[in-house]
């Protein structure tokens, strides 16, 4: 059986509607954040196979039931990876059922999640993941309650400081996460900045970057892409699991704080999926989201409003982030 | 020879093996394989063949999917030579 | 000479192939580092064949390695590497002139001097596949003392003529004779091209018999389960090989007892005739011919 | 009152059924392995099971297979606490080889299961018996209907000896159902359910006869030892493997049976499209169909009246009055390992972990006048051919012949094969030679390491532990 291989740009219409069906018919969905696709062809040009590459994921991993067990997976994944690091994109992921999971193993790549979930992640350099959590442990402050948050910061507004003063006070030391992926309007360092300049006045706080394995990207995909409520579920569970086996023990956390969500649907059921899934030794702390004049504070209505100027914007931010925002971006913000 | 830039060589393919190297001063080597109970023998033949090659340092990855000897060695000589931008061996020390 | 009816072709690159081709049973191997490699793998190939050759499997085994042209980047690398691993013969590839097969013969004395081989012990064999090549078959037949043939390149030729290939084989038929009329006239062996089809078995069962027929010495395979059907073709039938142990009992007869002639059934058995007594004999080890 | 007479196996839903079987903790359940990799009733079944919070439960499944990883959470939940199977594979079998289970699993072959029951070891409570078309009162079968398997063999067994049978349908056919595969007289409740397998993974389509070279050279060769070894005459019968070498000897051998006028009496075993083309064609009279390996077969089991279905029992069981193999002149079978006494390993890859099933291997090896193990001889860098295997499952006095694809070796203890395979100009070599060989390839592996525990006992079809596998340590 002789298969070709080749690289294509997931944008070539020439191979679109081919790749669209193998992936359908493996009941796969195809997914728009593809750059490239590495695709398989029999010998009578027909399209048995395709793993795609977006960022530093493959996906959309698919090959027509005949030609299964035939080797065309390690064929595929070859190409795929080699183009990958033509990009210099040497860390990877994966996302795949779990009867595939030992393939991609005998890849080189470790599962970092359970297998009884449909959709199992697995990386190429479980190193990284290793250092970071050297890193972490020394940040390790012993107590009772240790918490931990994690946050946007699009900007950082007075219901970011609530939820961080609030665990501050119920809790030993609190560490502060700031999602690392880049973000629009607000750089990551600008977001790290605000919520470190938002937190000068806390004593028992650390502010963490964000890192790969924390909503990013690889862990949480879908959160960036808004993707349908199944593969955010399942997102969010990976994401979790991660946070509870990787992250949790290196900085000893007893508490996971969490702002209550009232609009945006990825993040409630990310609350859910929180509780539900975070062990008895780390106890869920849902906070209702601060209210001014009845209103409650939310980053997206900041953003939304950033451009009017209005005193509603300067009301919702504490004076740390307006500052930040005069300095650093030059918003005429009227307090 | 020395490594010093990064490089890879062969595939994921049964029967084959995929060496991945990235300069940096000192060296490391990490083995897997899909044939655990050869898995020694393999880290022992790519150390050998580094040995030969005068090779010293780069962070050395191989994936092995049950390659044999001639194979390994194959690979991780191109990956040597690729890594050092060298085009052929000796092919009489060999 | 040794019998060559079979050449099955491998792809230097791949590495499952390398690994396991010795357990099939073709009369050569031919290790491809030219068209079937991609340029990126060309040296890692080059270095999987220098290491395979080695192999103690694929020392009783012919072993024949299409290197790529002197005029690429990793021609003379190729025989360098094949040279010091001790290849048998080295096939050249698109042969236009003569002048072709005496470059490749004085790289290849280069290499078995440098790498300790006793020159002239790898041997040759071009590959025509222009019309050029084909219009030069005869001086290219002639062109080295190390060619034990030449043969067939289809792909390339027929493109050349302007045409393609066709099941019956029409346009081949001028280039298989003028290979066959130059490969005799020089005394040396001649192979047909590829059939590339490997699922078409009928097809190529329909070639096999034609170039057996018109005289070849035998075929490249690009599978192995072509083997056995190209063997059971060139096998001769019980009635032939019945004969061809008539004909060597009557010429050691006659050896034995000193006569100068030896003769079967009243007809002089002569040199030629010996001799093809022993090819069919040779051609019968891998059985006797099955027709269904 | 009628209606109720009538009525009365009919169950609502799964749990219901459970309900009225007296189902308790530490009982022992059955389930047929028909729908192979395709099957979803079994994993359904233990989640019910699970939820109605039963535990401690002996699962005794004719074989289990990759899809049947769901069972590791209700191991670790002590819903199930001893498992009775003929293989294992996948998660299931990794976790198990890690020493998942307390108790270890009972590995057994078709036939020797059979025998476990027979014997009173195992005694099966609760028989969860998966057929596609029923009719109310439990007449079943597998020959049409989505999830189709054809041959319920193994099921049959269980619906004979289980105190209370289940027959799990997709679909209700007006009494009386008929070909019964499972009869009414055995069968206690019928409940319907929306899907027993995935057809796709079932075996859908024909069994395709494989391309690869290898394989066929080694077919070939197999073909060449059948044809030669002095059981190739008209009326003789023959078994074939589901594994790519084995299945392809057909297509060599049907030639050489055409050509010197033989035929078959019957083809036993698992049955493929491949058998059921050479019975189509004449060249096997009567097929005796155990499990049906594809739709094909599936099919044919509906339409062709000397395509039979037989019980495990009739098929294998040493014990039984009467079994097939006992009659098969040729068997092709496939190894994971084979050693140099001829001693086969289908249950253990060459790490030590779980990922075969003894199958019918050991049954029809004892059973056939002529049994050949066909493998290659390294694969990728494994060597089939060891010094030792790492389990046994079938002993080597049983074995004949090993064909290769680099040589083929018969057993010192066979002197007429060997002879008879000489005489006709077949190329042999010794067993030795060909384990140099292999070793000259692929060099020596280091030795496994393994705990003191446990994992799993290799039965005999007798019921004896031939070999225990152990846990693999890391």
């Amino acid at each position: 059986m002789q298969i070709q291989y080749s690289i294509v740009s997931a944008n070539s219409m020439l191979y679109q509607t081919a790749i669209e069906q193998l992936i359908a018919s493996q009941g796969l969905r195809y997914e728009s954040d593809i750059e490239y696709f590495c695709i398989a062809h029999n010998q009578q040009q027909v399209l048995v196979g395709c793993v795609g590459l977006a960022g530093h994921i493959l996906k959309c991993f698919a090959i027509e039931n005949n030609y299964q067990g035939a080797g065309i997976s390690r064929a595929m994944v070859t190409e795929i990876i080699l183009c990958a690091y033509q990009l210099h994109r040497k860390s990877l992921s994966i996302f795949t059922a779990p009867d595939k999971v030992s393939i991609f193993q005998s890849m080189g790549f470790t599962a970092l999640t359970s297998l009884t979930r449909s959709s199992v992640l697995l990386v190429n350099r479980p190193e990284q993941l290793l250092a970071l959590q050297h890193q972490l442990s020394r940040h390790k402050i012993i107590g009772k309650r240790i918490a931990a948050i994690e946050m946007n910061a699009n900007p950082f507004t007075k219901g970011h400081a609530y939820l961080i003063e609030q665990a501050a006070q119920a809790c030993d030391w609190v560490h502060v996460f700031v999602v690392r992926e880049e973000n629009k309007p607000f750089s990551f360092s600008d977001r790290l900045a605000m919520v470190r300049n938002g937190c000068q006045h806390l004593r028992n706080i650390t502010v963490h970057e964000g890192n790969d394995y924390m909503i990013s990207k690889r862990t949480f995909p879908s959160y960036f892409l808004k993707e349908s409520h199944l593969v955010n579920q399942l997102h969010a569970e990976i994401d979790c699991e991660i946070f509870v086996r990787y992250i949790a023990p290196c900085l000893g956390i007893t508490h996971r704080y969490i702002g209550s969500e009232p609009n945006c649907p990825i993040t409630q059921n990310y609350n859910q999926v929180m509780m539900a899934m975070l062990p008895p030794q780390i106890s869920v702390v849902e906070i209702k989201r601060l209210a001014l004049s009845g209103i409650s504070i939310s980053a997206s209505t900041v953003r939304n409003n950033l451009l009017n100027a209005t005193t509603l914007v300067a009301s919702l931010l504490p004076i740390s982030t307006i500052n930040y925002l005069i300095e650093h971006h030059g918003y005429a913000l009227q307090i | 020879m020395k490594i010093h830039q990064s490089a890879v060589a062969g595939t994921f393919e049964s029967s084959d093996l995929f060496v991945e190297v990235e300069p940096q001063p000192q060296f490391s080597l990490s083995v897997t394989s899909s044939a655990t109970q050869f898995r020694d023998a393999v880290e022992t033949q790519v150390r050998n063949i580094l040995t030969k090659l005068h090779i010293e340092n780069g962070q050395w990855r191989v994936t092995d999917s049950g390659a044999l000897d001639c194979i390994i060695a194959a690979r991780v000589e191109t990956a040597a030579l690729r890594g050092a931008e060298l085009s052929a061996l000796n092919w009489e020390e060999m | 000479m040794k019998l060559r009816r079979s050449m099955l072709f491998v792809p230097a690159s791949n590495a499952a192939m390398v690994s396991n081709s010795f357990i099939y049973d073709t009369d050569s191997i031919m290790f491809d580092l030219e068209d079937s490699v991609a340029l990126r793998e060309k040296d890692s190939a080059r270095l999987i064949l220098f290491n395979a050759l080695q192999h103690p499997l694929y020392q009783d085994k012919e072993v024949v390695v299409r290197v790529n042209s002197l005029d690429s980047a990793f021609g003379v690398d190729d025989v360098n590497a094949v040279v010091a691993a001790g290849v048998d013969v080295i096939r050249l590839a698109k042969t236009d002139s003569a002048q072709d097969v005496i470059d490749m013969e004085a790289v290849i004395e280069h290499a078995e001097q440098a790498y300790g081989r006793p020159v002239g012990s790898t041997k040759l064999l071009a590959a025509i596949e222009s019309a050029l090549g084909i219009t030069n078959a005869k001086e290219i037949a002639f062109a080295s003392k190390r060619l034990i043939g030449i043969a067939l390149g289809a792909e390339d030729y027929v493109r050349n003529l302007k045409t393609n290939r066709s099941a019956d084989g029409i346009e081949l038929l001028f280039a298989r004779c003028s290979i066959i009329q130059a490969a005799r006239a020089a005394g040396i062996q001649c192979f047909d091209t590829v059939y590339s089809d490997a699922n078409n078995e009928a097809g190529f069962i329909h070639e096999a018999e034609l170039i057996k027929q018109l005289g070849f010495d035998g075929k490249s395979l690009i599978n192995p389960r072509q083997i056995d059907i190209l063997h059971n073709i060139y096998a001769p039938t019980l009635k032939e090989v019945d004969h061809a142990q008539a004909v060597i009992a009557a010429a050691t007869e006659a050896e034995e007892k000193g006569l100068g002639v030896a003769s079967l059934n009243g007809k002089m058995v002569d040199a030629p005739i010996i001799e093809r007594a022993r090819l069919t004999l040779e051609r019968a080890v891998s059985g006797i011919r099955e027709e269904l | 009152m009628n209606t109720n007479k009538q009525d009365r196996k009919l169950r609502s839903d799964l749990k219901d059924a459970i309900l009225a079987s007296g189902l308790k903790d530490g009982d022992t359940i059955s389930f047929h392995h028909a729908f192979r990799n395709g099957d979803l009733l079994i994993n359904d079944v233990m989640a019910t099971i699970a939820a109605m919070g039963f535990k401690n439960l002996t699962l005794a499944s004719s074989s289990l297979t990759d899809c049947h990883a769901p069972l590791v959470e209700h191991i670790k939940a002590g819903v199930i606490s001893k498992i009775y199977t003929s293989g294992l594979r996948g998660h299931l079998a990794d976790e198990i080889s890690n020493g998942l289970m307390q108790n270890p699993v009972e590995i057994h072959s078709h036939g020797g299961r059979v025998h476990l029951i027979q014997s009173g070891e195992l005694n099966i409570d609760v028989a969860f018996l998966g057929a596609p078309i029923t009719d109310k009162f439990g007449n079943a079968n597998a020959i049409s209907g989505n999830a189709r398997c054809g041959s319920l063999g193994y099921a049959k067994v269980d619906a004979n000896y289980a105190k209370h049978t289940i027959i799990l349908a997709e679909k209700l056919v007006p009494y009386p159902n008929s070909p019964a595969s499972i009869a009414q007289d055995c069968v206690d409740s019928v409940v319907l359910v929306n899907q027993l397998g995935d057809p796709s993974k079932i075996g859908g389509g024909a069994t395709r006869m494989t391309t690869n070279p290898r394989e066929l050279l080694i077919a070939k060769k197999a073909a060449d030892v059948i044809e030669h070894s002095g059981y190739f005459y008209d009326g003789f019968s023959l078994q074939t493997g589901s594994g790519g070498a084995s299945l392809a000897v057909t297509r060599f051998l049907a030639p050489k049976m055409i050509k010197n006028n033989i035929t078959a009496a019957f083809g036993l075993g698992g049955i493929t499209a491949t058998m059921v083309d050479l019975h189509q064609q004449g060249l096997i009279k009567k097929l005796l169909d155990v499990q049906s390996f594809d739709a094909t077969a599936a099919d044919s089991l509906a339409r062709n009246e000397n395509h039979i279905e037989i019980s495990a029992n009739q098929y294998a069981n040493p014990t039984s009055k009467g079994a097939a193999v006992d009659q098969l002149d040729v068997v092709i079978l496939s190894a994971l390992e084979v050693d140099t006494e001829f001693n086969v390993n289908v249950i253990t890859g060459s790490d030590g972990v779980i990922r075969g099933a003894s199958g019918g291997h050991c049954d029809a090896a004892v059973g056939a006048k002529l049994t050949i193990v066909v493998a290659p001889l390294v694969r990728g860098r494994i060597p089939t051919l060891v010094p030792k295997v790492l389990n046994l499952v079938t002993r080597g006095d049983s074995i004949d012949v090993l064909v290769t694809d680099h040589g083929i070796a018969v057993n010192p203890a066979r002197q007429d094969i060997q002879q008879q395979l000489q005489q006709n100009g077949i190329e042999l070599m010794t067993i030795e030679a060909l384990q140099q060989r292999a070793q000259l390839i692929t060099g020596v592996p280091s030795a496994i390491q393994y705990t003191d525990k446990v994992v799993a006992n290799v039965r005999y079809r007798d019921g004896s532990v031939i070999d225990r596998i152990y846990q693999v340590a890391h």
